[in-house]
């Protein structure tokens, strides 16, 4: 479900920095009243780099439509795939994958 | 303000020449409208008699800067009709030269055109819209004497803002009239 | 010696190229440079020269949000050269722009419209335009032309300010960057020169109910705030569109885009006066004059605005 | 940190690397404590907070918090929080929605404490970003201006 999420990765002295847009309209509660539609967000989202664990993040309705995050972790990972997987209020999720530079 | 004079002055001019062809029988040194201009060089030669006049005898009409738009947008004084005619007139130019007011949602024709629905059907009131031409339901609407009022004013100072501007708008030029 | 006179041909001839050109964009170019000088010396030292440049700012302002010491190419980025606190998001927001998928769909847009690619070889243009046309003796804007290639291949013409119309301009502005364009406006004609000169008197004309020029809040105004806007420069205004604004893609991301005739609408508006038409003569010499401002700075965009 | 310690913890995350699949092993805080999301405790920071780690008490410092004094525009506020405790969750909290928490991450063992992220703010309010070792809470705040962004069009 949804659109392929935009992922930037790049690796420099051991430390992997990681850019990730989803692509989600992050409907909070308030906006979907008055749009009359039903509310629905992002509400995990995990980045695994050869099954481990890199990010893992319980989110609200208050991040940004298509949301933006950006986060490092440790370790020699240049060539290998960043895996980013969200899941959202519906049960909706996506998982996109990005080699990293 | 140039362009609505000499379309006045061309329009003067073709109502003179007009009436010069029927009024052959006087004298070319005499004044036949009383102006102080010999009518050989009268090119208005029947203005009313008081009239101001420049060298040539026609009308002096005043330019837009020396209109005052305090009294000819009075509707206390010249009557709803008259003020929105007023507006209307020099909207018109103002809308061809592209200076036409807009305040919010709506455009200087949409408060003329307002207020003459609101003659026509006797309303008091003149609804403001938004952009898309719709109600404005944020704003309260004007009373059709303040919307008339506003209508003239606005379109009377475009022109005197455009006429200004010829003058003095390389004041705010760094390297020509600016200085700092 | 064959050789020794073409060289001198040339070199006259070049000679009386840069006379002629000379001629006519002579005005322009001194209007130019005292643009320049104008806002690297008010953002030499804002604080120092406050009483000159900044009458109505705060010390707080001066000291902690206005940047000093700002170079030419410096005013590329709108506003964000000199206020610190936007400067901050716009950095993070630039970290991965919202557009960036945009630019992608208008090279999609690009390579599937053989129309377009006939007419516009050469994506990387985005310094080129506004240009006098001697021939019809009138402004083209990137906008015009676009819309004039699509309408002589008889279809129907792009809405002016949004949507397609942006999104492809944002590919031509990002391949422009690319190749490290930089904005180069010509002025080869008197009536270039003239076409010009009314885009300059249109910019210094105060217009709209609120008797506001456009150089009364982006020359002198520059630097200063209304509300708690901060307001940006002429200088560099043109080397950045399409823009993507914050609040024009609130609701969809595709409508984030716009042109400069979108942009420049809004402010005529803001005026207080009955928007110029996008493909106006009035419009297009106005951004002609503004591009020709901008001369000599590179193409940064499409770029991100609040 | 001794070698009991030391091994304690390499034991903890051997388990844990054993034991969580590979896709999702996400702790969801939305599930564990809902009361800190949604509810009457959810809407101010303090209660929020309290619902989500048991206190509100936190110690000012050794958090690095950026975002804009004036945001340009409320709909998208970037918001980076730092930091080089060993904290085990960082979580991120504001007044200026109805209810108060944005986002808790969860530190992965490599993780690093550098997130950034983008939020709403329906309004001019503070942004708390407390960092958890241990049990004990670490914060930074900062205030955030929300205005009607932007002229024109």
């Amino acid at each position: 479900m949804g659109n392929k999420s935009r992922i930037k990765a790049k690796e420099k002295k051991g430390v992997t920095t990681a850019k990730v847009m989803a692509k989600h309209p992050m409907m909070s509660y308030d906006e979907a009243k008055k749009k009359g539609k039903k509310a629905n967000f992002i509400t995990s989202m995990v980045a695994t780099v050869d099954g481990e664990t890199v990010y893992e993040a319980s989110t609200s309705q208050f991040l940004s439509k298509n949301p933006f995050v950006k986060f490092k972790f440790k370790g020699s990972n240049k060539g290998k795939k960043l895996v980013f997987t969200w899941t959202d209020l519906s049960g909706a999720t996506r998982t996109d994958k990005k080699k990293i530079k | 303000m140039k362009k609505l004079y000499s379309i006045t002055i061309a329009a003067g001019l073709a109502l003179a020449l007009a009436g010069c062809a029927g009024n052959n029988a006087s004298t070319p040194s005499g004044d036949r409208d009383g102006d102080g201009i010999a009518n050989i060089s009268d090119q208005c030669p029947n203005t009313v008699l008081g009239t101001k006049v420049s060298k040539d005898g026609c009308k002096i009409y005043p330019t837009i800067l020396e209109l005052n738009e305090k009294e000819l947008c009075s509707v206390d004084k010249n009557g709803i009709e008259s003020v929105i005619a007023t507006a209307a007139k020099y909207n018109k130019t103002a809308k061809a030269h592209g200076v036409e007011f807009k305040r919010l949602g709506m455009t200087n024709t949409q408060y003329i055109d307002g207020v003459n629905k609101a003659l026509k059907t006797g309303g008091k009131m003149v609804v403001l819209l938004n952009k898309k031409g719709k109600p404005d339901k944020k704003l309260k609407p004007v009373t059709v004497k303040y919307a008339a009022e506003r209508a003239c004013k606005f379109a009377i100072s475009a022109l005197a803002q455009e006429a200004e501007g010829k003058t003095n708008w390389r004041l705010a030029v760094p390297g020509d009239g600016y200085k700092y | 010696m064959l050789l020794k006179i073409a060289k001198t041909t040339a070199i006259l001839a070049l000679t009386a190229c840069t006379l002629n050109a000379g001629e006519f964009n002579a005005q322009a170019e001194k209007d130019r440079l005292a643009l320049v000088d104008y806002m690297e010396a008010k953002f030499a030292d804002p604080l120092k020269n406050r009483y000159t440049f900044f009458p109505y700012s705060t010390d707080d302002e001066l000291k902690n949000n206005i940047a000093s010491g700002l170079k030419h190419q410096d005013f590329a980025i709108g506003n964000y050269a000199f206020s610190k606190q936007g400067k901050f998001s716009y950095d993070e927001i630039k970290e991965m722009p919202p557009y960036e998928e945009l630019v992608e769909e208008g090279e999609e847009i690009y390579n599937n419209n053989a129309v377009i690619k006939a007419c516009f070889p050469d994506p990387a243009i985005g310094g080129d335009y506004p240009y006098f046309d001697e021939s019809k003796k009138e402004v083209v804007t990137l906008t015009s032309a676009i819309n004039k290639c699509i309408t002589d291949a008889g279809e129907k013409k792009w809405n002016e300010k949004k949507g397609k119309m942006a999104i492809l301009q944002s590919y031509f502005a990002a391949a422009s960057m690319d190749a490290e364009k930089k904005v180069d406006i010509k002025i080869e004609s008197a009536e270039a020169a003239a076409a010009y000169e009314r885009g300059k008197e249109a910019y210094y004309t105060q217009r709209g109910y609120l008797k506001l020029s456009c150089a009364t809040c982006h020359v002198q105004g520059a630097g200063q705030r209304v509300r708690n806007e901060s307001l940006s420069q002429l200088l560099g205004h043109t080397t950045h569109f399409p823009v993507f604004r914050l609040k024009w893609g609130k609701d969809k991301v595709a409508n984030g885009l716009g042109t400069l005739e979108r942009r420049m609408t809004g402010c005529n508006k803001d005026q207080g006066e009955n928007p110029h038409k996008a493909n106006s003569k009035w419009m297009k010499e106005l951004l002609y004059f503004m591009a020709y401002m901008s001369n000599g700075m590179n193409i940064d965009g499409p770029d991100i605005r609040k | 940190m001794n070698r009991r310690k030391f091994l304690g913890l390499g034991l903890g995350l051997g388990v844990a690397a054993v034991m969580t699949p590979a896709t999702l092993s996400a702790t969801n805080f939305r599930d564990t404590k809902p009361g800190a999301w949604s509810g009457q405790n959810a809407t101010a920071i303090d209660s929020s907070m309290k619902e989500l780690y048991g206190t509100s008490a936190t110690t000012e410092g050794k958090v690095k918090l950026k975002a804009p004094a004036i945001a340009e525009n409320g709909a998208v506020v970037p918001v980076t929080i730092s930091s080089k405790l060993a904290g085990k969750t960082v979580a991120l909290f504001q007044d200026a929605n109805p209810e108060s928490l944005v986002a808790v991450f969860t530190v992965p063992a490599n993780g690093v404490i550098d997130y950034s992220l983008r939020i709403k703010m329906a309004k001019t309010g503070k942004v708390v970003a407390v960092v958890e070792v241990d049990g004990k809470l670490y914060s930074a705040s900062a205030n955030v201006k929300v205005t009607a962004g932007g002229c024109g069009g």
